[in-house]
């Protein structure tokens, strides 16, 4: 990141000017959505066209608006934690971790150690499926159908029965607790872990090759969405997207939450912020995460894994409220929580990442074409159930 | 050289489709109704009522303290207490669910009624192939539907099936003993006061059901 | 970092009248709040992205919370003038009475901002506003310039809660349909009935389910499912 | 003809159908489902199209973005009432025979979300469902298994009288109304021909 914010001029925040055509023909008013094929789901862009171009998006939101901030006022604090799951769907456990963190941040819980490498390990791997599905979600609206998509699943089941091993589902974990986690695994399974996770390099090294210098990836998406780094922090973009803009910020290195100073790792940063990097910062990340599994799996202790003083049922925090976030894959996931003493929060909130990376949407898609429009969203990475809860 | 990169995925492609004939690491398929992926032991679908015994009307360990109808995040279970109490397995009088629904077309397979369960009478079951095209009768499930025989438990969940097995055998022990002590001292009182002996269960019958919800308004069914 | 006490003291010296209350975190987290006055908020938080030492150039989190009217009821020790009589003498004596006040404590919306620094990595620093009530003067002032993260959230808590943000470029529904007239995340929000088919009732659900039975009853004369 | 007969003459080299077998064998095995994801499930149905569970087994890997070319729809998720409409329009303009499969909780019910305000609570308020698979979200053999159901049942259909598909039924109904969002709820809450409510008796 270059310097600091005062050196650039923000006043001028809205938008570029939207270009007029010269007097022939009219724009061009597009609904792309909510059923569309290259869209993750249920989302809607309103995009106004100048011939190809975009000279106007905007994002419509709320298709798949589940309520989960109003069923968090009126369950228990644990009956939320199923609930957090189905938040990004695709990464649960972090979902889990995040909420699981605010929650001891309310009431001052500690975790054990091996809980704490436990969620490391999961987290970890979530990464690594969430990016590489990112990945093959994103190179599947390029038009390359199937085959990348292919290969990131194929590993995602892999990991995938990891989980289910574990936690007994395959997609909704509802893994961790207040204060740790539900049941330890046991070293037949950190050893089915360990060959998984050494299997995942040569994974990572495959989907590189097959895709990084292709030609056509790169012409596509190289100088494409740029997203000025002053911009992505004023809009509050966080996680691979922020860091391909080059800004480094990575929570787990800021806020030293869980056991992540004990790993020795690095944070991918991109250079031009545009969709090659982005997409360039989620391949290292997983790199990354690769070896963050490997030492946490060296290094991973014994003891318990739930504090024993931690209260599952008849959950009462005091009075009071707690912000705790952690990095997930898609960006900084945080919960807020305010207690009022009572059995369910008096108020929960969560802090999207995939809505507030798509604040700069528009900025990104302006004056690219509409085939772009497409390549750009999935290069933000949302999951639906999390932009709209 | 343009198209460099083109040919290296190329060569990662061809690699995969050589290798699913050579490694069963790339040909992941699983022709499903033939071939099945044995599921992990912890894996879980729906709740199913664990009896013991083999009659499944009495043998339910279930007795209707509705923790878990409170505790469900999607209040997919109905609970109705039962007015008399009937003797469970071991002979004990309880009371019992004269009703217990579950609403698997609410229910989010979240095992919370399982962790919150003190007697071991709901668990999960491993069962998936449930699509019907009856929406009512088929997607709610009464306590006949959900009873399964602690056999099946052990069965489909046999390392945590002998955890709970041991653990109830230790607390029935350590009631018995608790209940023997109990008789024992009323004995020892009434023989000193010839005082009437204390009744076994009320020592036998966990502490949980004391903050057990209170009953459901009457009523609201009909 | 500095503490919410030095804050509230540079904010107080760069932006005069700004009126910054503490407001205390009882809970572990330790995470005080800053209340600020609607009037100088825009000055304010110009002033915490800006500032060298601060420089809060992200904000995480911007949400609204609903406070519904409430009554409050405190005892307080009053001295009354009794007479009394005593010895056969009618005296005037002082007496200290306990007395249960009720008074109505008008409720408000608020807003509650995390804000965090990218570039000092430090963070976080809550603000929060208020409303006057939940009514009719449910206006506040917009941070979206300030910050630009501030506008889908913004959105959102117009749309869940119904704070008017002033100074917003684009003040719409974000999550509900244009057409819809309620603010769902009030408290005092009451949902439509629909309520046809709950074989499993619960407690609110329980008691909806029997409102729209009654419902239909009066309605048609015939009884459905719960 | 009798079953047992068929299945000897089978195996004596003779394949005997009849045009409705012949017909029913061909639309069975050529289902082409919508590209159409709403929620959490969408990621198990698009897991069962990947390589472990491989749904082009059964003749129905052709994802189809347009409902104009699609036999089948998979609500595999939520549907809030702000989808409700276009869910339905969706369905409106899928050609006859079309099936319906309600994939997980949220799509037969509203599921675990269903307290919430803008959940609808069952898609089979608004259009005919064919198959529920209850799960949240179920597994990918799951809906492998509701795939064959609802094979098997487009197996027995006949192609005359009672319960023949609805191309060939002139009077069935084509559309379906489309709900409108309202000030406060969809208006109608449901279509009182497809959602015929039980009666739970307690």
């Amino acid at each position: 990141m270059s310097g600091s914010l005062r050196d650039t001029n923000l006043e001028g925040w809205n938008r570029p000017p939207v270009i007029v055509p010269d007097g022939e023909g009219e724009l061009l008013e597009v609904a792309m959505g909510p059923h569309h094929p290259s869209t993750h789901g249920v989302f809607r862009m309103d995009l106004a066209l100048d011939g190809e171009r975009v000279v106007r998006l905007k994002p419509v939101f709320g298709y798949l608006h589940r309520n989960h901030e109003q069923i968090g006022e009126t369950v228990s604090y644990l009956a939320m934690m199923p609930y957090t799951d189905r938040l990004d769907y695709i990464c649960s456990l972090t979902n889990n971790w995040a909420y699981a963190l605010a929650v001891e941040k309310l009431v001052g819980q500690a975790v054990p150690e091996r809980a704490e490498y436990i969620r490391v390990i999961l987290a970890e791997l979530t990464r690594i499926v969430n990016h590489a599905s990112a990945i093959g979600f994103l190179i599947q609206e390029m038009g390359a159908s199937g085959t990348p998509l292919m290969y990131a699943f194929r590993e995602r089941e892999k990991i995938l029965d990891l989980f289910e091993s574990l936690t007994g589902s395959r997609m909704m974990c509802n893994y961790m607790r207040f204060g740790g986690c539900r049941v330890d695994p046991s070293a037949a399974w950190l050893d089915a872990t360990r060959k998984v996770v050494a299997g995942l390099p040569q994974f990572a090294h495959e989907f590189e090759n097959l895709l990084m210098s292709n030609e056509i990836v790169m012409a596509r998406c190289q100088g494409v969405g740029k997203l000025r780094p002053e911009l992505a922090i004023n809009a509050g973009v966080t996680g691979p997207m922020l860091r391909a803009s080059g800004v480094n910020y990575d929570i787990r290195k800021v806020d030293h939450y869980g056991v992540y100073d004990r790993f020795k790792f690095r944070v991918p940063l991109g250079d031009h912020g545009d969709i090659y990097d982005r997409y360039m910062v989620r391949v290292l990340e997983i790199h990354e995460s690769i070896g963050i599994l490997e030492q946490a799996l060296k290094e991973i202790p014994g003891g318990p894994v739930m504090d024993p003083k931690a209260k599952i049922r008849g959950f009462r925090p005091k009075p009071g409220e707690a912000y705790g976030r952690i990095e997930g894959p898609k960006g900084e996931l945080g919960f807020y929580l305010i207690s009022d003493g009572g059995n369910s929060p008096y108020r929960f909130r969560v802090r999207p990442p995939s809505l507030i990376n798509l604040t700069v949407l528009e900025d990104m898609c302006l004056g690219h074409n509409v085939a772009d429009v497409v390549l750009i969203f999935g290069s933000v990475d949302i999951v639906l159930g999390e932009v709209d809860r | 050289m343009l198209g460099e990169g083109i040919l290296k995925g190329l060569a990662e492609t061809a690699r995969n489709a050589v290798g699913s004939f050579v490694s069963k690491d790339r040909l992941t398929t699983v022709e499903y109704p033939e071939e099945r992926l044995p599921l992990p032991e912890a894996s879980r679908n729906f709740p199913f009522l664990v009896y013991d015994g083999t009659d499944w009307e009495k043998g339910l360990r279930c007795v209707a303290c509705q923790i878990c109808e409170k505790e469900c995040p999607p209040k997919c279970i109905y609970i109705d207490k039962s007015k008399d109490k009937k003797p469970d397995a071991f002979g004990r009088p309880q009371i019992y669910p004269a009703k217990f629904d579950i609403d698997i077309s609410v229910c989010m397979s979240c095992q919370i009624c399982v962790e919150v369960c003190p007697f071991e009478a709901i668990k999960m079951d491993t069962q998936y192939e449930l699509s019907t095209d009856d929406r009512f009768g088929g997607l709610l499930l009464d306590r006949k539907e959900l009873a399964k025989s602690n056999e099946y438990y052990h069965q489909i969940h046999p390392t945590e099936a002998s955890e709970v097995d041991a653990k109830l055998a230790a607390e029935k022990v350590k009631a018995d003993a608790k209940a023997k002590a109990a008789a024992g001292a009323a004995a020892a009182k009434a023989a000193a006061a010839a005082a009437a002996p204390k009744p076994a269960e009320a020592a036998a019958k966990p502490v949980v059901l004391a903050d057990a919800p209170a009953a459901k308004p009457q009523g609201e069914g009909d | 970092m500095k503490s919410v006490e030095e804050i509230k003291a540079a904010i107080e010296a760069a932006v005069p009248g700004a009126g910054v209350e503490i407001v205390p975190n009882p809970s572990p987290s330790g995470q005080h709040s800053l209340r600020l006055l609607p009037s100088h908020a825009v000055a304010v938080a110009y002033f915490l992205r800006d500032d060298e030492d601060l420089g809060l150039d992200f904000l995480s989190n911007l949400t609204g919370v609903d406070h519904l009217d409430k009554e409050i009821a405190e005892k307080v020790k009053v001295t009354r003038q009794v007479t009394k009589t005593v010895d056969g003498v009618e005296q005037t004596v002082d007496e200290v009475v306990e007395e249960t006040r009720k008074h109505m404590e008008p409720g408000y919306l608020e807003t509650v901002y995390h804000l965090f620094s990218m570039a000092k990595k430090h963070g976080p620093v809550v603000l929060r506003m208020r409303t006057v009530n939940r009514t009719d003067e449910v206006e506040l002032p917009s941070v979206t310039p300030v910050w630009r993260s501030a506008e889908f959230q913004e959105r959102e808590v117009f749309d869940l809660y119904g704070v008017v943000f002033t100074g917003h470029p684009d003040l719409r529904r974000l999550l509900m349909w244009p057409e819809f007239k309620d603010h769902p995340m009030r408290r005092d929000y009451k949902e439509p009935d629909d309520f046809e088919y709950e074989p499993t009732p619960h407690d609110t659900v329980l008691a909806r389910a029997k409102d729209h039975k009654a419902a239909v009853a009066g309605q048609e004369g015939t009884g459905t499912g719960l | 003809m009798e079953e047992g007969l068929k299945i000897e003459l089978g195996k004596q080299g003779v394949f005997v159908t009849t045009i409705e077998e012949l017909y029913n064998w061909g639309r069975k095995n050529s289902v082409w489902p919508m590209q159409f994801g709403l929620a959490c499930c969408a990621i198990e149905m698009i897991a069962t199209t990947m390589a472990r569970y491989d749904l082009a087994r059964f003749g129905a890997e052709v994802f189809r973005p347009s409902p104009r070319q699609a036999d089948l729809m998979i609500i595999s998720g939520t549907v809030t009432k702000k989808m409700a409409p276009q869910v339905v329009r969706l369905y409106n303009q899928m050609a006859e025979p079309r099936y319906v499969i309600a994939m997980g909780a949220c799509a037969i019910s509203g599921g675990p979300f269903k307290q919430g305000y803008n959940v609808l609570k069952g898609i089979d308020r608004y259009i005919p469902v064919d198959v529920h698979i209850p799960g949240c979200p179920p597994r990918p053999e799951a809906l492998l298994q509701a795939f064959m159901t609802l094979q098997k049942k487009i197996e027995e259909q006949p192609l005359t009288g009672e319960g023949r598909p609805r191309h060939l039924d002139a009077e069935a109904q084509g559309e379906f109304p489309v709900p409108v969002q309202g000030e406060h709820d969809l208006e109608p809450t449901s279509n009182k021909l497809v959602w015929p409510l039980p009666v739970v008796i307690r």
